[in-house]
């Protein structure tokens, strides 16, 4: 009868120009409002910019292309559709949580009632938005059992920033002079770079054959120049920390501080928290947990939280209410003083407003729990998968994410983890994380959320079997992979040699003008 | 319970699933975390229970109620950040959920237009600064800052920095705390009370062989133009000290680009260049750096670069210089920054794409004559100091007034208009009887003329 | 002057087009159209000049802030359309700018994805209605009905026409209008004062061998649902005469589908299903026929079948059966439509599959609960008959109110309630007292109790 | 150095299911609102609907199946990558007028200060709204010199059944016994249909060698059985109708009326205007002239308007002003009656008024020289090509659209105009109408609006230039187009075949579980 397939996926390809190749200086889709009354103002003002700026007036207008609207729609659809989200297909980078956000936060977030209020607006101006980030606070710190949260470091990173700074000036007024963070080896690379920033020198603890923090390691490397410990619970390996309260008792016994990485509470919010395992000074990845899109690296928000006097440290100003008035507090005895400007990327922050509301506690109980079964119900498909593996107790029920090594596919037949991405993305699949944890050769780690079907995940598993045996058929193949994509596989080298690197068409254009531009 | 959003939440389906993994219920899944901390149950957070979208948007609703908008007149309000009008074409843009729904493009062949729009942001950018190199985006002006002089600090490896004092005060602060850690000196260069420009002699007092970088801001906090930056390069690279320049990007319509007075950092924020208001964020911070192999090895953030497909066929785009990025270097990253502005870098984009050279200048010109206008006409009243300082400004400006601003300010705000703002307690002023204004294109004659008028009898 | 939506518009590019045609000046082009015709300038229409999208914005803000907008509680205003919850993700679909900026598919190989979804939008509805054959919309239920009539006419030959006295009346004028040119003989059926449903035994004498159809609706203009709908099919059929039905959409969750009853022909208007209120438009009017040849060769409007590629491998979705159709059929045409409400059609086939048959059929029960419990609660207040008819209802029901109901409505809009529709002007009732509520899903007790005490109050 | 293409065109392909095959009736991504109230409910009303309901109750619930929302996401969003409108390419339907729809006006109309009103609400609630409409009606009237126009009809199509009917009541009013419409064979078929809809007998009048209305031949027709003549001005061939006043008065003198199929006003806008050519009744087309999206077949707005006495005859309500205060006038003693439930459709009408608000007379009349330019530009661009002829005097400049016929490489080489359709697809290019007129043997039928940058119109050309060379070379490959969309060419045979013919999802089913279905 009626076939029931078509042709495997390929992804939109259109042959777009760069804008510099579409418009021109002189064209613009633009009409400046009010442009009627520009000579009503140069006769009123009798003099105009141009006499006005002398040395400081550009001479020409920049040289930068125009294009009419329909250009500029026509340009940003079709890269649009030379882009891959969440929205299209599975995108189960393990580390990054990428749910999907639901369609009701991008509506609200659009409302000109957030959209158009100017950050310096009289706090009586803007009370139901402040009402929203005040029970956001309370929500983000309950879920946590911390004190207080600080919404505004503006992503994951800077709230490692902000904790770390936090407890570096501590123990400043304290006046103790501990310079060492603790790091695991399975650590996010923001961790020893926040730290670092910090002023810190990073101590790497190795990971255990178990998957979790090596304790003897661990003990070898406390001192009284340790600071604290930057943890993620559960690990990179989506593998709990079960030895958490005993880390939490060796650092604290010794006036060491614990931060916690939030970036991997979705396996587990709603069943504990980090308050609870010991943990002093957090942050949580808004655009991870909490349903706000990545938009293809940001906007995220960072949250960081403290307990007990560390509360005091957070950077300012933190939401408060007074009566029924809700305004920021900007009392700052010993803060850290301010990450970034203004409070918070209030956008995402809504979103998680949203999301939470939404669900509710039992809400997020169950995506969670989700979120695990996603994890380990894939892990049940793929177990056994001759070029895969496991590694760190295999047996083990992973979190949020899993780790897969591709060694053995590598060892037998030269496709590696990179090679079996490709391969995914000519499936229009997109690829789990590679190369991360550094501990893991070749490693494959992916994270579903709570979010994919069953019949994705599914797929998604039978896509890596299928990859593994036509790994052993015609490896050689998979060098040219992908080929579905709107292009193939790109060249590195000449991305990034010295004398072909090309971060603007700036420097394009130099070198089409003959220039030799080395980096 | 449903959840909405994800769909194996369904009984059968979980059943089935569970049946696979080998285990009866989930909580299975959780014995290895100890059981005195596992809740007994979910903190009760939220509205008590799950809500559907049509209740959300009724409490949602009750809240936004009590927000109050401007539009009619459009706030005055300076600080850095400013009402501007958005084109619906760039609200359009970053709504494709391909965009706003995507990762950090790892996997470039999948995200080519990601990261073709994340080019062509980088490269307007750098034609708009006059600069070589610009990154993805830092989170703000501030942090963008920051991070100009911790990138100038290890370029240098000089720990003296020095900061002209009219920079925006919070962004003064963003810097001091993201130098806690690095035991650097900072160094304040005082401000003409007369122009409102940086003190240059001052200024080429403090550079000295320690020095690590300059910084200005050209419009600073008073939105006055620095004129001397030619001056302040020299004396800033005479001592190899690195001249790091803070902008307001629509002013580069018609104010010289930094990238032709020496500037080797550049940094600003996009916010003026189609991005929303929303209360102070996200917006995005701006980071260019002349090309300059010891500059470009320490820029902080995520570059996009052009390359061609390994056949040699076909153009493409993907991340390049990674090996400074925090996932590689870890603690001797350039940064630890990842998750970033991305996605308003692509509004930003199409934003300046659709103004062209000669919008962009059209904009500045415009906004030039209107905040010009504002600035003579609020100097018709009595007592009032117009702009404030006499060096030439650009969208912003400082008015004092012959009695405390606050009051006046209070009074503007029950005519429903959003004055300038209250200088009181924003270092480096302090004064109260200063308001900052700040006036845009999204302000037609008549409605600075309602300002004025209502400024007139609040005196 | 610049377009700033059209590119070609600028100086240069213009010149050498002209050129290129051979022409010096675009008037040239117009010099075939009669002098005396050609206007000296365009009419002064618009705001006198160009406007910025900003200006435009404030312009239209300012016009709408005039409007008054029922939220909280939603307007209980019935008449065949009610406030209902849109998803958020039906949105979300129907701004895709490749659906909404699509025209027609006649061109099915690059608009696949265009054709499937309304592939799928018929075969949702049909199997909501248990009927056959869907087409992709008509401009709304009244115009369905009007096409119902019009196709039951050239299948039966016939020019007697059957309509139940208490259906919309709107609806009811807009077939009497649609037949003008057919010289249609409409026979209207009374209704039963008691239950609100029509008269079945006038109906069966009034069928007869020249009717062509029998127009019933389920739930009727009252809200009541008719319960003889397999007698009045019989009545029909012994005459073969077509019995088409009028339902609304979201009460087929619980009431028995038309196709279960023998509907030849079933209309009725998606609005209920994600699609925004918009005063009146644009809704989607249902239209679905049973799997007959005679019928299906008279369906109006466009269908969208299934099939595969010329080579047999893959499949397909195309345009079908249109021979029917004016492009090709020309006055012998079954119906002169073209544009239709396709885009919407989308939305709902969103909206069905967003709910899946479980959730209909969820959400018809809270409606039914809903409106009952308002209709309980009315029927407290002292001499309010609530409803006014006995016969079973969905959503809407009629309340009859001891004193002119425009008073008590007049009343309520002063406390910011909108309340039920008034039938003074409405025919079939006319009358002073009563009114028509429409309680939905989007009402929570507290919601109808607010009601309830407004009305006990304006008593 | 760097490479300046991609690869060519392909359109995203996904084998995405049906949603039937997708989902499952008992899954559901949709929260009911209040819930928590059902029980409630149930116990005060001491009901249920499956008691009340009696033998009207559904037995069970529909066999629809539910998706979560992030499926219902990914389903249409896929689908959408899967089609092609004006916001990713040119659309050059002739006929059709797909222009570019501004986004402001998407972003107006999705203001809930519209959305959200009910069409039965108070008038005094909804001022602002009929404001908008009060003055878009009085623009349109200007703009075609007509007195006063109805807003309701849905469509083109419905306006012209409204102004054929309204022909029709005027002479029943009269007692004149008139049955004939006049309706050049280059006519829309739309207006044929809309004739006999209104119960007309079609006449149809011949197209003349220099493609206006043969004059002799009108003449010939002309009885006092005619009611009218149904033209629109430039003519579906894009040529001017330059005897239009002699036209009308011949129509006129022997008391016929002439309506104006307003489907063609692009390209003379702010130009001349219907009412100054001595139409009486017009209609005109909101989603083509003025801005508002199609919608892939809707929803669009016809609006229909009339002259002297014959408004008396427009589809109530009208949009009138009393004072400062809208209303709708109901007033009908004459008029047709209601041609739709309601007002009209509000939505593409507010884009109109946009549309029109931002451009100004001055804007619309740049607007339609630009069209007629780019027209102009076009036929320069493609005369002399072999295998395309501009038939009826190709010396005529064309108006918003003009007519090529493949008639000559159909001769030399079998390649069809729809070949040539699916040859342009191919190349990402959206075809022409094709087949249409009807009077011009392998039509293809374009018009770019003022809409499309002049580098798409000479890709366009460019296009069809190749496309004639490659069918001299290789006329055979031609049926196997397209192969880079994202499906192959389709078979219309089996599509329409009454055993194959396949509707509906219901009848897919019933097929495969073995019932023999035929039409
Ligand atoms: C484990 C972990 N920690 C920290 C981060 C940093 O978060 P962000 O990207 O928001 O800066 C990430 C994400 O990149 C992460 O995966
Ligand atoms: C010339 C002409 N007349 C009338 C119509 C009918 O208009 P509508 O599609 O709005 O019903 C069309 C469009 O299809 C047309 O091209």
């Amino acid at each position: 009868m009626i076939p029931r397939a078509r042709g495997s996926w390929r992804q939109a390809r259109w042959n777009e120009p760069l804008v510099y190749e579409l418009g021109s200086p002189n064209n613009s889709g633009f009409i400046c409002p009010y442009s009627n009354e520009d000579a009503e103002l140069e006769r009123v003002l009798s003099t105009t910019p141009e006499e006005k700026l002398g040395r400081m007036l550009r001479d020409r207008a920049p040289e930068i292309p125009g294009l009419s609207e329909i250009e500029v729609t026509r340009h940003f659809m079709r890269l649009s559709q030379m882009s891959y989200g969440v929205d299209v297909g599975p995108v189960p980078l393990g580390s990054c949580t990428m749910k999907y956000n639901p369609k009701i936060s991008e509506d609200i977030a659009r409302d000109p009632r957030i959209r158009y209020l100017h950050p310096y607006q009289d706090p009586d101006t803007v009370q139901g938005l402040l009402e929203m980030l005040y029970l956001l606070e309370r929500w983000l710190a309950e879920l946590t059992g911390m004190d207080r949260c600080s919404l505004q470091t503006p992503a994951g990173a800077a709230g490692e920033l902000a904790g770390a700074l936090m407890i570096r000036k501590y123990f400043m007024d304290r006046g103790e002079d501990r310079d060492e963070m603790l790091i695991p080896d399975s650590a996010h690379g923001t961790n020893p770079a926040s730290a670092a920033m910090a002023g810190f020198k990073v101590v790497r603890i190795p990971t255990s054959e178990n998957g979790t923090v090596d304790m003897e390691a661990l003990d070898a490397a406390l001192s009284e120049r340790t600071a604290g410990i930057m943890l993620t619970n559960p690990n990179t390996l989506g593998i709990f920390e079960d030895r958490i309260l005993e880390i939490a008792d060796k650092l604290h016994s010794i006036g060491a501080l614990l931060y916690y990485d939030g970036a991997n509470l979705n396996g587990i919010m709603g069943i504990v928290r980090p308050g609870d395992m010991g943990f002093d000074i957090i942050h949580l990845n808004i655009h991870k947990t909490f349903g706000a899109p990545h938009g293809g690296g940001g906007p995220g928000a960072g949250v960081v939280c403290a307990r007990g006097e560390l509360v005091d440290y957070l950077p300012r100003p933190l939401i408060a209410k007074k009566g029924n008035r809700y305004y920021w507090d900007y009392e700052c005895e010993k803060c850290i003083g301010r990450i970034r400007m203004f409070y918070g990327n209030i956008v995402p922050l809504i979103k998680a407003f949203i999301y939470i509301a939404m669900l509710g506690g039992d809400g997020l109980r169950e995506a969670a729990i989700q979120s695990v079964i996603n994890t380990n119900y894939f892990i049940a498909l793929i177990r056994g998968v001759d070029g895969y593996d496991l590694p760190y107790d295999p047996k083990r029920p992973r979190k949020h994410e899993l780790v897969l090594s591709a060694k053995p596919l590598k060892q037998e037949t030269g496709v590696t983890a990179e090679d079996v991405a490709k391969a995914l993305l000519d499936r229009g699949l997109h690829a789990p994380t590679i190369y991360f944890p550094l501990i893991v050769d070749e490693a494959l780690m992916i994270e579903f959320t709570e979010s994919e079907p069953r019949r994705q995940i599914e797929e998604y598993a039978a896509a890596l079997r299928e990859i593994a045996r036509e790994a052993r058929h015609n490896p050689s193949a998979f060098k040219q992979l992908p080929k579905n994509t709107s292009v193939g596989r790109l060249d590195n080298v000449y991305a990034n040699h010295p004398r072909s690197v090309t971060p603007t068409f700036r420097i394009l254009r130099r070198r089409l003008q003959g220039e030799q531009l080395s980096l | 319970m449903r959840l909405p959003w994800a769909p194996a939440a369904n009984e059968k389906d979980r059943r089935e699933m569970l049946r696979r993994i080998g285990v009866d219920d989930a909580m299975e899944l959780y014995k290895d975390i100890p059981r005195e901390i596992v809740l007994e149950k979910p903190p009760g957070i939220g509205f008590g229970r799950q809500l559907s979208e049509w209740e959300l948007r009724r409490i949602v609703d009750s809240m936004l109620r009590k927000n109050k908008v401007y539009t009619d007149p459009p706030p005055f309000l300076g600080g850095s950040v400013c009402f501007h009008t958005i084109p619906a074409v760039v609200d359009a843009i970053v709504s494709r959920s391909e965009f706003y729904t995507a990762y950090t493009p790892y996997q470039p062949e999948i995200n080519q237009g990601l990261l073709q729009a994340f080019f062509e942001y980088q490269s307007l950018i750098a034609d708009l600064l006059e600069m070589d190199v610009v990154n993805v985006s830092m989170y703000d002006w501030s942090t963008a800052a920051a991070e100009a002089i911790l990138a100038a600090m290890r370029v240098t490896r000089r720990r003296k920095v020095v900061v002209a004092g009219n920079i925006h005060p919070e962004r003064m602060d963003v810097v001091k705390t993201w130098l806690l850690g690095k035991n650097a000196s900072i160094q304040i260069v005082d401000f003409c009370r007369e122009t409102g420009r940086v003190d240059l002699e001052q200024l080429g007092n403090i550079v000295d062989n320690n020095t690590a970088a300059v910084y200005v801001e050209v419009p600073n906090f008073f939105g006055v133009i620095e004129d001397s930056v030619d001056a302040i390069a020299e004396a800033a690279h005479k001592r190899k000290a690195l001249f790091i320049v803070g902008v307001e990007p629509l002013s580069l319509g018609i104010v010289r680009p930094p990238g032709s007075y020496g500037a080797d950092i550049v940094v600003g924020d996009a916010q003026p260049l189609g991005l929303g208001l929303n209360y102070g964020g996200p917006y995005l911070g701006i980071f260019a750096m002349r090309w300059d192999r010891k500059l470009v090895r320490q820029m902080p953030g995520r570059l996009i670069g052009l390359t061609k497909t390994i056949d040699g066929k076909e153009y493409g785009f993907t991340m390049i210089l990674q090996t400074r990025e925090q996932h590689i270097r870890r603690e001797k990253a350039t940064s630890n920054i990842t998750s970033n502005e991305a996605l308003m870098a692509v509004a930003a984009a199409a934003y300046i794409v659709l103004l062209g050279g000669g919008g962009l200048r059209e904009l500045a010109r415009s906004i030039w004559l209107r905040s010009h206008y504002a600035a003579k006409r609020l100097a018709e009243l009595e007592g009032v100091e117009s702009p404030l300082f006499n060096g030439e400004f650009f969208k912003e400006f400082v008015a004092r007034f012959p009695k405390p601003y606050h009051t006046i300010h209070k009074m503007l705000l029950e005519k429903g208009v959003l004055g300038g703002l209250p200088l009181a307690d924003k270092p480096p002023l302090m004064d109260y009887y200063s308001a900052l204004f700040c006036v845009t294109e999204a302000h037609s004659m008549k409605d600075i003329d309602k300002l004025v008028e209502a400024i007139g009898e609040a005196l």
